[in-house]
């Protein structure tokens, strides 16, 4: 299974090249980055890509780190390029921000985290993938670059829905900025697949602040169960205000269950995927909680 | 039936010269940009010793190779992208007289049966033992989801890893860094 | 694979129904619809581009209407093959006025899927065809405001 | 002095010798075949499960620059007869209908992948190009998926000639079934159900084909059996068996049987050949192999036991519905595996009164092909597992059901045919549950419950064919039993074996070489194994159905016996010795005799005379050292036990379930080479857990795979299995010459019931079976649910 044949390969090195590039061909052509769908797809033929921009050398891409922004906020910046390995183990990642190995350190295996991109799994926006869900239960804002400007989005306005996203074709995803959390924040991610590493049949994000015990705030996205990471909305509101007990994070769970809109496929049925967001739904609000308690998200 | 048009006109078949490190030794040729670089490793350059087992999405990992100090699978590159590359494929990791203790251990435990998946296997525990000379045995199992075996039950490749684990950790510093300078 | 939705459109059912079953207005708002040709009654050849931004199959085939009763329901009937495989669709299109410029239209059928794609993309196809038709229902909604506007 | 226990080879763990190459990667596999000129073939295939081909547009993948030609159905037929000639056709009594078989399909598809269109290209790139450019127009037909719904009399027929939808009717079993079951104190009757899975081997199949007027046609091919696809495809071409020469490379990415058909694609590539006169290279993808081959056991059983209070069964019923496809696939025709898991239904145990009625139905799938635990994967599943079922309703000890009924006197031959050769299943059975420490556990999972942990125990066992001899092979296959060997001393001493199997990762190069070691008292490095070459190899039936350890090596000793009573006669002519033939040692590469350790001659100088000096021999005597042996046991067939047992803890709120322990106590009569016997029960236990729990072939109602790539047929990996404790307990056969049996085949089929029972024992709730594989989470959790 080969690719269509390809008639022009561009590797530039800056992104002022890249975004010139993607202005002059738009349309016609594909960003290359890990490739780790990408290639499968041009394999399958089920994408064409006339014209290739390989992006794994754009400096401009590979920002990884904290950064104070104008407006004086921190954050951590993780550029397009950043691989889900880094995701899955720097330092800085597993001492502030462990929803987010939580979900790379699963990703498929050690050769797709090697070569796997940030940037490429949250454009491709599958539904059963890892990495949206941290990004969307961070409050993250993604921005996107081109020859015209710079657009900014929250993560929620990001994802369209099953593999669309608000990218134009002149466009690329530049880097992700992740608000650094307020004080009491924890958030933990699971996922649950039919094999190790394989994609979720279902995943829960969640992050919980909270201040003397009460749950002060809370964002709870779910992954795997339709065509796009669905928000708990109502359990958010059932935690928000509540003094967190176990009791509350069970019923809170049960509240989750009830409100998600869920889908059958081959991998499990709707209500399979429901008896497991059970199963799992508590174990990562706990886990949130016990975070916000050590003050990691 | 109606012809489909446009699409299905032939697309301009574009190539491009790389150069690249395999195995220490240096190779430039021109390839058509679509080409997959394991391809170009097993028909351009002869390195036979890299499968493919999946021909689709790298699941099973036969064709792992290690690129520039990582290991990846060359089914899900092209050529193009392997340009100032520095590359190590199974045919590089020891001699037939000097194998690699990664080889011996896989040699002495009986780590392979049909050895198709063998190659891409060494490449996948050769970047785990870089990185983690003492693996337990559930990290080695993770290290190596990436690389299906149909034949082993893996029992005997989880061996052939402690073996290797064990014989690199009782030789001398510079001799270990030797044996991973990939 | 079973279809199903519903669809409110702001204008009246004999309005919906003509938008529905004129080849002009379906090529325009059928999502990845090339061309459409007329070749008997109520029968059409269809040239389509199915599938997502990132992701598409090419298909070629036919699109009939049958058993339409304006302004009350219809049946299409779609069969295209290509590269990748095919898709065939038979959809029981039921139309309900429910105020004066508003109606419920409801989709109810079966999909099947056939090639490449049912192979690798089970987990997705649902979601495929339930964007596709929403899609498509939001592109009537606006010829349907068109026409709206035009008759006032 | 030498004594032969100081070069004994048989029963040492010592590395492979195959390895080597293996590890640096200069193994030879059919991918790594191009000759010369090679063209490359890519195969557009149905995208209908059932439909009529209305047109065929192949014009603009003719025109696609790089394409050397583009071939449709009716072209390939007309060369060649209908591909299930007589000598590949099963005899096994019953009803059979044969479809008509030609490699494309002319007119009709019967399954999604069904081969339509050939595309031969300069490159497999251009190949793949122009096949998206053929247009096919299908009519689409009603889709028969399911095999109760293709047996009703109305349903529409998927062979339009034949008088119904199935392939293969007919009866197995003896005794009587009516008295057993009217004095039975209880009848357990159950429906249990195995899905579609199988081996899927790592390396897909491939084959390079050449030919010229001169050689004829040369086919490498990574195929189990060159030996039988040579005489078919001489058959079917139409070519003298002497232009025919079929070549199985060295190295061979693994089979576990599904390389040991008829494949149609053999036959067009080797059509291709000819028509071209270019070499044609073919290497399946995963998509369409996943979506041809390695699929098997697909059946129903309407399983009924009469059983006394006490757990003995007195008859056994069953109605199989097997699920064979479209019954295509040549030797097999997809009803051979069925038949063979029926015939060794009962298993390890005496049942005396057994009466089977096996319906093999065809369906819009692909054929069934085989896939090791050929056959008996889901027939284990329903019989282990019942017994199970049997001692929870009869509120027995399952140990105790077991006990009583496992087979304790050899040889033995079951209510269908099948003759036990020898063992000590009890013993194997006892010594698991030992190794379980089965009593402990039992306690154990008492205080477990209290804690609301369920854990639960659970066994099977496995009484696997090892290699099966021609009184029975014949009727089967249409083809010899027998093993086959070649021995030759060269004119250096070194030892050449030509053997006519064709392994694929059995470690033949290690095990063959250390029994001739042993006969010849030479060491292993001065052994050479060849095999492969049609031209070069003697007659046999291929590498499959653990042939190797039984019948293959078995003929090795035989042809070095053989030799060696003609080196004795060489040794004491060149001694002066006057003495029988069985006076002499063989000991470090020297023939020493007996009765004087200082008369001794080196093997080096007796091929000296032999070959190039042949005036000193022995007046009379033939130049040359070699022999050739078939061997053949003197029993119809054997087999040797396996006895699974694990523990498992299961989660009740969601079905899953964690292997917390898994032990096989295993006999292979002797192991040649130990190492390798537990690699193969490994692999083979590894291989049923994938195709327990994680591994199925789905299709939609209109017959669409949904499970053509590894995302979706999901292979086990390292992370999702655990360790496997193997325990050797063997008991030598008395009818091979070293006692040694065949091993791993078989592996796989006592896993299901192994785990089904465990998780029926974890939960423990009166009702709660698991009738259907494969044993998912979502299945279990549904079982938990239903009974409530």
């Amino acid at each position: 299974m080969y690719p269509a044949p390809i008639s022009e390969y561009f590797a530039p090195s800056t992104l002022e090249e890249c975004l010139d590039l993607l202005d002059q061909y738009g349309n016609q052509a594909k960003i290359l980055a890990g490739g780790q769908s990408l290639i499968p797809l041009l394999k399958l033929r089920m994408a064409d890509a006339p014209i290739i921009i390989d992006i794994n050398r754009v400096i401009e891409l590979q920002e990884f780190g904290e950064k104070f922004l104008e407006s004086g906020n921190r954050v951590l910046r993780i550029g397009a390029l950043t691989r889900h390995k880094t995701l899955a183990s720097h330092p800085l990642v597993l001492s502030k921000y462990p929803i987010i190995s939580d979900a790379a350190k699963y990703i498929g295996d050690v050769q797709i985290r090697n070569r796997g991109t940030i940037g490429g799994s949250l454009v491709h926006a599958d539904p059963a993938a890892d990495l949206p869900v941290p990004i969307l239960v961070l409050d993250s804002t993604l921005r996107l670059v081109s020859k015209d400007g710079e657009r900014t989005f929250s993560a929620d306005e990001f994802f369209l829905g099953l593999m669309m996203t608000v990218i134009e074709p002149n466009e690329i995803l530049a880097h992700i900025d992740i608000p650094s959390p307020q004080p009491g924040t924890g958030a933990a991610y699971y996922k649950y697949s039919a094999v190790f590493g394989d994609f979720a049949i279902i995943s829960i994000g969640a992050r919980i602040t909270l201040q003397d015990g009460i749950c002060q705030s809370s964002r709870i996205y779910l992954g795997g169960v339709n065509p796009r990471p669905q928000r708990a909305v109502e359990t958010e509101e059932f935690l928000n205000g509540k003094t967190i007990t176990s009791e509350i994070l069970q019923k809170a769970t049960d509240v989750m269950v009830e409100e998600v809109i869920v889908e059958s496929d081959m991998r499990a049925s709707d209500t399979f995927r429901k008896v497991l967001l059970k199963q799992y739904g508590f174990d990562v609000l706990s886990k949130a909680v016990q975070r916000a308690k050590e003050e990691q998200i | 039936m109606h012809p489909l048009q446009d699409v299905q006109k032939p697309g301009v078949e574009g190539t491009k010269t790389i150069q690249v490190r395999v195995n220490g030794q240096i190779y430039k040729r021109e390839v058509p940009i679509r080409m997959l670089l394991v391809d170009f490793l097993r028909e351009e350059l002869g390195l036979t010793g890299t499968h493919v087992g999946c021909s689709v999405e790298g699941r099973c990992g036969a064709c792992t190779i290690v690129l520039n100090g990582n290991n990846v699978k060359s089914c899900l590159l092209l050529a193009v992208q392997a340009d100032g590359a520095d590359i190590l494929t199974v045919e590089g990791l020891g001699e037939p007289d000097n194998l690699h203790p990664i080889q011996e251990g896989f040699w002495e435990k009986h780590g392979l049966q049909c050895g198709y998946c063998t190659p891409g296997m060494m490449m996948s525990v050769y970047n785990l033992l870089k990185v983690n000379p003492h693996p337990s045995v559930a990290e080695i199992r993770e290290a190596l989801v990436g690389n299906i075996c149909r034949c082993t039950g893996y029992e005997h490749i989880i061996e052939a890893v402690q073996y290797a684990a064990d014989r690199i950790a009782a030789m001398p510093k510079e001799e270990r860094d030797k044996l991973f300078s990939y | 694979m079973k279809i199903s939705g519903t669809y409110e459109i702001p204008t009246n059912s004999t309005t919906v129904f003509q938008l529905l079953t004129n080849p002009d207005v379906l090529e325009r708002t059928v999502p990845g619809l090339k061309s459409l040709h007329l070749i008997e009654d109520n029968i059409y050849d269809a040239d389509l581009e199915m599938g997502l931004p990132t992701v598409k199959g090419r298909y070629k085939g036919t699109v009939k209407l049958v058993d339409a009763v304006i302004g009350e329901h219809f049946r299409l009937i779609m069969e295209g093959q290509g590269p990748l495989g095919f898709v065939q669709a038979d959809v029981l299109i039921k139309l309900e006025q429910i105020s004066e410029n508003q109606t419920k239209v409801d989709c109810e059928g079966e999909a099947t899927i056939g090639g490449v794609v049912a192979g690798i993309g089970q987990r997705m196809i649902s979601g495929v065809a339930s964007f596709l038709m929403g899609q498509f229902f939001k592109a009537i909604r606006k010829e349907a405001s068109k026409a709206e506007n035009v008759g006032n | 002095m030498t004594t032969v226990s100081e070069t004994k080879w048989v029963g040492r763990a010592i590395r492979r010798r195959e390895d080597p190459r293996l590890l640096a990667g200069k193994g030879k596999y059919i991918g790594d075949i191009t000759l010369p000129g090679t063209t490359y073939v890519h195969l557009v295939r149905s995208t209908h499960a059932h439909a009529r081909i209305r047109n065929i547009d192949t014009t603009k993948a003719e025109n696609y620059p790089g394409v050397v030609a583009v071939v449709t159905g009716e072209e390939v037929a007309a060369a060649m007869k209908p591909m299930l000639v007589p000598s590949i056709i099963p005899r096994l009594g019953g009803e059979l209908q044969i479809p008509t078989v030609y490699p494309l399909a002319i007119d009709k598809v019967l399954w999604v992948g069904d081969p339509i269109v050939a595309i031969i290209a300069e490159n497999k790139y251009i190949a793949e190009d122009a096949a998206q450019l053929v247009e096919i127009e299908y009519e689409p037909l009603p889709v028969l998926e399911d095999p109760e719904e293709a047996l009703k009399s109305d349903s529409p027929k998927i062979h339009e000639d034949w008088k119904s939808n199935v392939l293969w009717h007919g009866e197995l079993g003896d005794g009587d079934v009516e008295k057993a079951f009217r004095e039975a104190d209880y009848i357990l009757s159950e429906r249990f159900y195995g899905h579609r899975t199988g081996c899927a081997p790592l390396e897909t199949r491939g084959a390079v084909a050449s030919y010229d007027d001169f050689t004829g046609l040369t086919l490498y091919i990574n195929s189990q059996r060159p030996h039988i696809l040579r005489m078919a495809l001489s058959q079917i071409l139409n070519i003298p068996h002497d232009k025919v020469r079929v070549i199985a490379p060295k190295d061979v990415g693994g089979a576990f049987g599904t390389k040991a058909p008829i494949y149609r694609e053999d036959l067009l590539i080797c059509y291709l050949a000819m028509k071209l006169k270019r070499p044609v290279k073919w290497i399946e993808n995963r998509m369409e192999s996943l979506m041809t081959i390695g699929q098997e056991r697909d059946q129903i059983h309407y399983l009924e036991l009469a059983v006394r209070k006490d757990g003995k069964i007195l008859g056994l019923r069953d109605r199989i519905i097997a699920d064979v496809g479209d019954g295509r696939t040549g030797v097999y025709l997809g009803f051979v595996m069925p038949w063979l898991g029926a015939a060794y239904l009962t298993n390890a145990f005496d049942i005396p009164n057994v009466h089977i009625d096996l319906s093999c139905v065809v369906t819009n799938k692909p054929c069934l092909s085989p896939s090791r635990a050929f056959g008996e994967f889901p027939a284990r599943f329903a019989m282990d597992y019942a017994l199970h079922l049997v001692a929870r309703e009869l509120n027995l000890d399952p140990r105790d059901v077991f006990e009583k009924n496992i087979i304790k006197k050899f040889p033995y031959v079951t209510a269908t045919g099948i003759t036990h050769d020898s063992g000590d299943y009890v013993g194997a059975f006892k010594t698991l549950l030992e190794a379980l420490d089965y009593d402990r556990v039992k306690q154990e999972q008492k205080e477990a419950r209290k804690n609301g942990r369920l854990i639960g125990v659970g066994f099977a066992m496995g009484a696997e064919m090892s290699g099966i001899g021609s009184q029975v092979f014949v009727a089967m296959e249409n083809q010899p039993g027998y093993g086959s060997a070649t021995v030759k001393i060269d004119t250096h001493g070194m030892v050449q074996v030509l053997e006519g199997d064709s392994p694929q990762g059995q470690g033949h190069e290690t095990t063959i070489a250390q029994a001739v070691a042993d006969e010849l008292g030479v060491n292993i490095d001065d052994i050479y194994i060849s095999y492969g070459d049609t031209f070069a190899t003697p007659f046999a039936s291929g590498t499959l159905g653990n042939r190797g350890a039984s019948y293959t090596v078995s003929a090795a000793v035989l042809a070095c016996r053989k030799l060696k009573t003609k080196i004795q006669k060489i040794a004491a002519y060149l001694l002066g010795i006057e003495s029988d033939s069985e006076e002499f040692i063989f000991a470090n590469r020297e023939v020493i005799w007996k009765k004087d350790n200082s008369k001794r001659v080196s093997l080096d100088d007796i091929a000296d005379v032999a070959i190039m000096a042949p005036t000193k021999l022995p007046p009379g005597m033939e130049a040359g050292l070699e022999a050739t042996a078939y061997f053949e046991a003197n029993i119809a067939s054997m087999l040797s036990i396996g006895v699974h047992g694990a523990v498992v803890e299961v989660n009740p709120k969601t079905g899953d379930y964690k292997i917390l322990r898994y032990v096989v106590v295993d006999d292979c009569g002797v192991p040649i080479n130990p190492m390798l016997v537990r690699g193969q029960v490994h692999g083979g236990v590894v291989m049923g857990i994938g195709n327990t729990r994680y591994e199925k072939y789905i299709y939609d109602e209109a017959g669409q795979p949904l499970c053509t790539t590894l995302m979706e047929y999901h292979m086990p990996s390292a992370a999702d299995v655990p360790d496997i404790e193997v325990i050797e307990y063997n008991v030598p056969t008395p009818y091979t010459p070293l006692g040694t049996k065949g091993k791993g085949e078989g592996v796989p089929g006592p896993v299901p019931a192994t785990l089904a029972s465990a998780i029926t024992d974890a939960i423990d709730r009166p009702g709660f079976k698991l009738l259907n594989l494969p044993l998912t989470p979502e299945s279990i959790w549904r079982a938990l649910n239903e009974d409530k």
